[in-house]
C-alpha cells in the first residue's frame, strides 16, 4: 500500500499545476450563454496546451494517462476551479466508445473534433417511456436507401442544444428480443428532422433537453459496432460514464464543505457541538467518497475492472452532496436560499445527483445483483 | 379524549381544501409564482372568510376561534401552496396578540382581523433582519430578536426587494427606523406561530405524498408501475410515516396551545422540528421517486421542495427546537424528582 | 379535537390509580423463574381486583373498556412499573379470536381460565419456513375419529413451556389452495406428542420456544371457527396483536428515555448541544409514536377501523426504540454493556422489536399495499 | 499511488485468515466466549507468528512492520470474532511505542513483543479506569486520562472481574496502586491505536455482510430467496457501502500514521468514527435481515453486534471524534487562508 504518487505521477500533476498556474480558467460567468462560450473556450485552451482528454490514447491525441493520472487530472482542474467541460460527453462517452466499436473512418472523421472539442456531442439513450429501464427503447429505425430514417423522442438530453452529434439508440427490429433489437447510431443533429426542446430544471437553468425526432436521416457509414449490436455497444458507453469525473465531482464537494466550515468557524459556529459534530460527519463523507475511489483505481489497474467499492462510488458521492448542501442551507438560514445563492443553486442541483446517470436504486440494485450477487426478482 | 377535528373544524378544513383546489391548482401557483407576484382574488377570498383573523379575539373584530382551527386552515394552504400572504399575516398576529400590551393589541389586530392591513415577521441576528415575507405589503412588521420581538409601521421602515427561490412567496430586506418593544407574552406568541408554520409544513409534505403516490402508481419501468418495487414502496411508506408523525405533533400542539398552556413549550418545538424535518425530507424523496421528471421545473415539485425549506427556515431552526425539548424534559424530570424527595 | 378525559375517562384512570396506590406491583425480579411467578401472581391480583382484560366485553368479565380506557390502562400499568401480563397471549389474542370465531362452548371453557391466568396461553403460528410468509405453514392436520392428529414444528413461541393452550394453525387440506387449506385449532400443550424445546435469544433469555408436534391429538370440539377457515381466523388473531399493547410499549420507551435523560442532567451533559439536540430528537420520536396512536385510536373509535397512521404506529416505536437504546449505549459508554446492566439488556432486546409481530419490511409493505394503495410486485 | 495491500501484506492478510477460519470458526468462538475463556492455543499460534509484535520495532523484539501490516491482521481477528488479547495488546503496545520514553519503551515492548506478557488499555473518567479488556492476564496496564497516559506493572494494579455481554472478551475492572506516566508523544500512539480499532470493527461489518448476504440467498419467503426482494437486497448494497467506506477510511489511516504522521490525527478520528458507525449498523443490521433467526443466541450474529458495541466503546467515542475532524478542517483552512493571505 502506498498512497503517494510515484515520480512519473509527481511529475504529470506538477506539469498541470505549472500549465493552470500559466492558464488559469479564470471565473465561470453566470449567465448562461456566456458560461458556455467561457466553457467551449476552456476546453479550446485545454486542448492547444496539450491537456484535453488526456485519459485517450496517444494514437488518438490523448496523454494516455493512467487511472491515477487521470484522477489527479479531475482533481486539480477542481482546485483550480475550472469548469467542467462543455464536451464532457464527446471526451467520457463519444470517444471511447467510438474507440472501441468505431472502424477507421469513424475514429478519424470523429475523435479529432471531440478533442478539440469545435464539435460537442449529446447522448441520446433515454426516453419518456425509458429511463431506468434502457432496453424499453422505443425510437424506431427504419432502413432506407444508404441509411436509416429514424423516429421518436429522447429526453434529459443535455447539451442537445449546442452539440452537432448525438450517440443515439434506437430500435431497428420490432420483432427482435427486447436487448437485441437495437442499433447505436452517430446522428448528425443539422437536420430539419430533429428539434429540440429545452427542459427547465428545478434550478431553472437550461441544462437538459428534449430531442424529437421525426424521420432524421443517418448514413450506414454511422451506425456504430453493427446493425442490431446497439445494447453491447451503449454498455460500452454507461461503463465509460462514471470513470474519472467522481474524482473532479468529489472535489468540489470538498470544495463546498470547507467553505460552509470556513463560514462556521467565522461565526464562531463550531463552539456547539452539534455543528462540529455534524460538520465533521460531512467531512468523513467527503473523504471516504475520494478514498473509495482512489482504492477502486487501484483494483481496476491491477485487475482490468472495478472492485466492489467500485459501484458505490457515484452513489455514496450523491448522497454527501446533497447531505452538504441540505445542511448548508439549514446552519445559514433563510438567507442560502437567496434565489442568486450559491448554497441554494447547489441544493436543488444536488437533487439530480441521486437520478442522473443512474438512479440509487438502479445502482443498489447493480450493487445487489452484480456485487453480492444476490437474485433478481423480476 | 377525541384526537381529530371535531364536525366544525372538519368543515373549516373542507371549506379551506375544496376553495383553494379550485383556486389554487398547480397551474395558477405557478403562473402567480413566475409573475412574482399573489393571487389577489384568492387572498379577497380568504379574507371574506375571515382567515386572517380566524385566532384573533372577537373583541378585536376577528372570528374568536383557536389555533386548532387556524392549523386546519394552515394545513391546507401549505397543501395547496397557495400563492398568498397569509402565513406570514397569522404568525405575525399570533405574536402581536400574546405579545402585544393591550394598547398594541387594539392598534394592530382589528386591521389584520379585517384584512385591511397584513402583517408579517422575521427574526433578527446581530441587529439585522432576516428576509421578510410580504414585507412589500405589510402595514404591521414584527421583529423577533432571541425572546424579544418589536414592531414597526410601513411608514417607519426600508425595503428593497428580496427573491428566494421559493417563488411562491415575496419577500423583502427590511430596515427599521424607528420599532416599538411588545411588552407581553412573546414567547407564547411565538410559540403559536412555530405551531402554524408546522401545520403548513404538514400539509406540504402531504402534498409531495400525495403528488408521487399518484404517480409511481402510474408510471411503468421493467413492465411494472414502479410503485410495486420495494425500492420505491417502501419510500413511499416512510414518506407516509413522517408526514403522518408530523401531523400528530402538530395537531397535538395546536390543541395543547389552547387547553393546556404550560405544555405548549415543548409541543410547540416537537411539532416544527418534526414538521420541518418531515416536509423538506418528503419533498426530497418525492422528487427522487419521480426520477428525472422530477428534476424538471414542468413538475412542479420543487415549488414543494422550495417552500418546505424556505418555512423550516422561518423563526427557529429545528435543532434549536431540538435542544429546547431536551432541556424542557430535563426541567420536568428535576421537578418530578424534587416532588418524591419531598 | 380535545385531548383532555372525559368525566368517565378520568373516573376509570383515577379509579385505576387508586387500586395501583394501594396494590402496587413491586419490583419484577431478575431471575426467570421468579420473575414468571411474580407476574402471574400479579396477573392474579389484576384479576382480583377487577382489572384484568379490561377492554373484554363485561359478559366475559372485562369491564368493556373503550379504547381511549384501554390506552390508559395500559399508560398507567406502565407507569407503575408493573410488569407485562404472563397471559398476554391469552388476553390479546386468543380471547378476543375465541370471543370472535368460537361457539358458546368454547367461549364458556376458555375464556374464564384467561381472565383468572390460571391457563396461559401461546401462539402457534410461525414455522421455520413460515415467518413472514404466513401462508406457507406447513404442519399438516389429518382428520381422525373424533378429532385431528396434528405434526410439525413451530417456532418463536413465547410462553410455550408456560403454556397450557396453543393457538395452533395448521395445514388440515394440502391440497388446496395455500390460502384455504388452513385450520385454526386450539391445542392442548399437555400432551407427550407435544415437545417444547427453548430457543435462546440474543439477551441470553428464554423468552421463545420450539415446539414439535407429532400425532399430536386436538378435538373437534377444539377446531375454532370451521374446518378450512383457519386464514380468516388467524387474521383476526393477528389484527388484535398490536392493539393497545402500543401504548405500554411507547411508555416504557419514555421511562428508558427519561432515565437517561435524567442521568445526562446529572452529569452535566446537556450542556453538550450535540448531546441535547440528540435526546431532544428521541423525545420528539417518542412523543410522535404516543400521539399519533391515539390518533388512532379516535380514527378507530369514530369509523370502526384504523386511519392511515395506524399502520405505522409498531413500526415507528421499534426503530425509536431501537434508538434510544443505541444512544443510551453511546453516551454511557463500555459501563452501558456491563452483562448485568439495564442498558445492554434493553439494547438487545430492542433488536427483537423490529420483527415479532410483523417485521418492518411487511409492514412497510402493508402500508404501501393497503394504506397507499400501490401495487404488488409479486 | 497504489491503494490496495501490496504482495507481502496481502500474504499476511492471507494467512491471518487461514489461520483464524481454521482455529477460530463460530462454534469455538461460541464455545471459548460462553466458557468465559480464551483460545490459549490460538493466542500461542498468534504469538508464534509475531502478531503481538507485528508493529514493534525491531530494536525491541518486535518484527518492525508498519501499522498497515497490523490492520491487515487485525480486520481478519475482528472478522473471526477470535477470542483472543490480541487487540487490546497491540493498542497498548502502539501507545507505549509513541507515548514511552526509550526507557520505557526498553522496559514493556520487548515483553510484548514476544508474547511474554500481555498489555491492555483502558480510559479514565474522574479518576477510575473503564473496564479493562483482559485486564486479568495483562502484565502491563495503560491508562489513558484525555491526551495522558500512564502505565502500571500487574503488581500495582487490583483486579475485580466484570463481564461485558461481549462475551468474547474478557473484561475486569482495575484500580490503581502504582502508575507512571507515559513521557512522550501519546497522542500519536492514542492514534494509532483508534486506526488499530477501526480496523478490527471493519473486520466485524465485513463478516456480518457476509453471513447475511449468503443467508438471504439461500432463506425463501412467498417462493423467492428473500434477498430477491429490494427490501432486503437494497439493505444488503447499505451494508456493502458502509463496510466498504469504513474500509477505505482505515486502510488510509494505517499508512497515514506510516507514511504521514501530519495527516494522522485527521485520518484516525475518520476512521474510528465511521468503522465504529459501520460495525454496530451492519451488525444491527444483519440481525434485521435474517428475521426471528437472527434474534436467537443459536445464529450467532450476536456475537458481531456485541463485540461491535463494545469495540466502538474503547477509547474515543465516534462523535468526539467527528468534532476532532471538524476542529482540524477548521484549522487547515484557517491555515490555508493564512497562507493566501501572506
Amino acid at each position: 500500500m502506498d498512497l503517494g504518487l510515484t515520480a512519473s505521477e509527481l511529475a504529470f500533476r506538477d506539469e498541470l499545476r505549472d500549465w493552470l498556474r500559466q492558464s488559469p480558467p479564470g471565473p465561470t460567468p453566470l449567465e448562461e450563454r456566456a458560461s458556455f462560450d467561457h466553457r467551449r473556450a476552456w476546453d479550446q485552451r485545454l486542448h492547444a496546451g496539450g491537456w484535453a482528454g488526456v485519459h485517450w490514447p496517444v494514437e488518438y491525441g490523448g496523454r494516455g494517462a493512467t487511472l491515477v493520472e487521470s484522477a489527479i487530472y479531475n482533481e486539480e482542474l477542481a482546485r483550480a476551479a475550472a469548469p467542467p467541460p462543455v464536451n464532457v460527453i464527446g471526451l467520457t462517452l463519444a470517444g471511447p466508445t467510438i474507440m472501441t466499436h468505431g472502424d477507421e473512418a469513424q475514429r478519424a472523421r470523429f475523435l479529432p473534433p471531440i478533442l478539440s472539442a469545435e464539435e460537442i456531442w449529446c447522448q441520446g439513450f433515454s426516453e419518456p417511456g425509458a429511463g431506468s429501464d434502457l432496453a424499453a427503447v422505443a425510437t424506431r429505425a427504419h432502413q432506407v436507401d444508404g441509411g436509416w430514417r429514424i423516429t421518436g423522442q429522447k429526453v434529459w438530453t443535455s447539451f442537445a442544444h449546442d452539440a452537432q452529434w448525438c450517440l443515439l439508440l434506437a430500435r431497428s427490429d420490432p420483432d427482435a428480443p427486447r436487448h437485441k433489437g437495437l442499433t447505436y447510431f452517430l446522428l448528425d443533429m443539422a437536420q430539419d428532422a430533429v428539434q429540440v426542446r429545452p427542459l427547465r430544471t428545478i434550478s431553472d437553468t437550461h441544462e437538459l433537453n428534449e430531442v424529437f425526432l421525426e424521420d432524421a436521416f443517418v448514413p450506414d457509414a454511422h451506425v456504430l459496432g453493427g446493425v442490431g449490436n446497439g445494447w453491447r455497444v451503449a454498455m460500452t458507453t454507461l461503463g465509460n460514464e462514471r470513470s474519472g469525473l467522481v474524482f473532479g465531482k468529489s472535489f468540489q464537494a470538498r470544495i463546498l464543505l470547507d467553505r460552509l466550515t470556513a463560514l462556521a468557524d467565522e461565526r464562531g459556529l463550531l463552539e456547539d457541538a452539534n455543528v462540529a459534530t455534524r460538520l465533521g460527519e460531512l467531512h468523513i463523507r467527503v473523504e471516504a467518497v475520494r478514498l473509495t475511489a482512489y482504492r477502486n483505481v487501484t483494483s481496476e489497474m491491477q485487475s482490468g475492472q472495478p472492485g466492489p467499492e467500485g459501484s458505490i462510488i457515484k452513489w455514496i458521492w450523491s448522497e454527501t452532496d446533497q447531505a452538504i448542501t441540505e445542511y448548508a442551507v439549514q446552519l445559514l438560514g433563510i438567507e442560502a436560499l437567496d434565489r442568486d445563492s450559491p448554497w441554494a443553486f447547489e441544493l436543488l442541483r444536488a437533487r439530480g445527483d441521486t437520478i442522473e446517470s443512474g438512479t440509487t436504486e438502479i445502482i443498489k440494485n447493480i450493487v445487489a445483483e452484480q456485487v453480492l450477487g444476490l437474485p433478481r426478482l423480476r | 379524549m377525541q384526537f381529530a377535528f371535531n364536525e366544525d373544524q372538519r368543515e373549516i378544513q373542507r371549506t379551506a381544501r375544496e376553495l383553494l383546489g379550485r383556486r389554487a391548482p398547480l397551474e395558477r401557483v405557478r403562473a402567480a409564482a413566475e409573475a412574482g407576484a399573489y393571487d389577489e382574488r384568492l387572498w379577497d377570498e380568504m379574507v371574506a372568510l375571515g382567515w386572517p383573523g380566524l385566532a384573533i379575539g372577537e373583541r378585536h373584530g376577528g372570528v374568536g376561534l383557536g389555533l386548532v382551527e387556524l392549523v386546519a386552515v394552515v394545513e391546507q394552504v401549505g397543501y395547496a401552496l397557495a400563492p398568498s400572504p397569509l402565513l406570514a399575516d397569522v404568525c405575525a398576529a399570533l405574536v402581536i396578540a400574546s405579545g402585544g400590551s393591550p394598547a398594541q393589541q387594539a392598534r394592530w389586530l382589528p386591521g389584520i382581523a379585517t384584512g385591511e392591513l397584513t402583517a408579517t415577521i422575521a427574526t433578527v441576528r446581530h441587529g439585522a433582519a432576516a428576509p421578510m415575507p410580504d414585507a412589500d405589503r405589510a402595514g404591521a412588521l414584527v421583529f423577533v430578536d432571541g425572546d424579544r420581538a418589536s414592531i414597526s409601521s410601513a411608514a417607519a421602515v426600508e425595503r428593497d426587494a428580496w427573491a428566494s427561490v421559493d417563488l411562491t412567496r415575496r419577500y423583502a430586506r427590511v430596515r427599521r427606523a424607528a420599532d416599538e418593544p411588545l411588552e407581553s407574552d412573546v414567547a407564547t406568541g411565538l410559540q403559536r406561530a412555530e405551531v402554524a408554520l408546522a401545520a403548513e409544513l404538514t400539509g406540504l409534505a402531504q402534498r409531495a405524498l400525495d403528488v408521487t403516490v399518484a404517480y409511481v402508481k402510474d408510471r411503468k419501468q421493467f413492465a411494472h408501475p414502479i410503485g410495486a418495487f420495494q425500492g420505491v414502496s417502501h419510500r413511499c411508506a416512510e414518506m407516509l410515516a413522517l408526514t403522518e408523525t408530523a401531523r400528530s405533533a402538530t395537531y397535538f400542539a395546536a390543541w395543547t396551545a389552547d387547553a393546556d398552556p404550560e405544555g405548549l413549550a415543548a409541543a410547540s418545538s416537537m411539532a416544527k422540528a418534526s414538521a420541518g424535518d418531515a416536509a423538506r425530507r418528503v419533498a426530497g424523496m418525492a422528487i427522487q421517486a419521480h426520477g428525472g421528471i422530477g428534476f424538471t421545473w414542468e413538475a412542479g415539485l420543487h415549488w414543494i421542495f422550495k417552500r418546505a425549506h424556505a418555512d423550516a427556515a422561518q423563526l427557529t431552526d429545528a435543532d434549536e427546537h431540538r435542544r429546547r425539548v431536551a432541556r424542557l424534559a430535563a426541567q420536568r424530570l428535576r421537578a418530578a424528582s424534587t416532588q418524591v424527595a419531598a
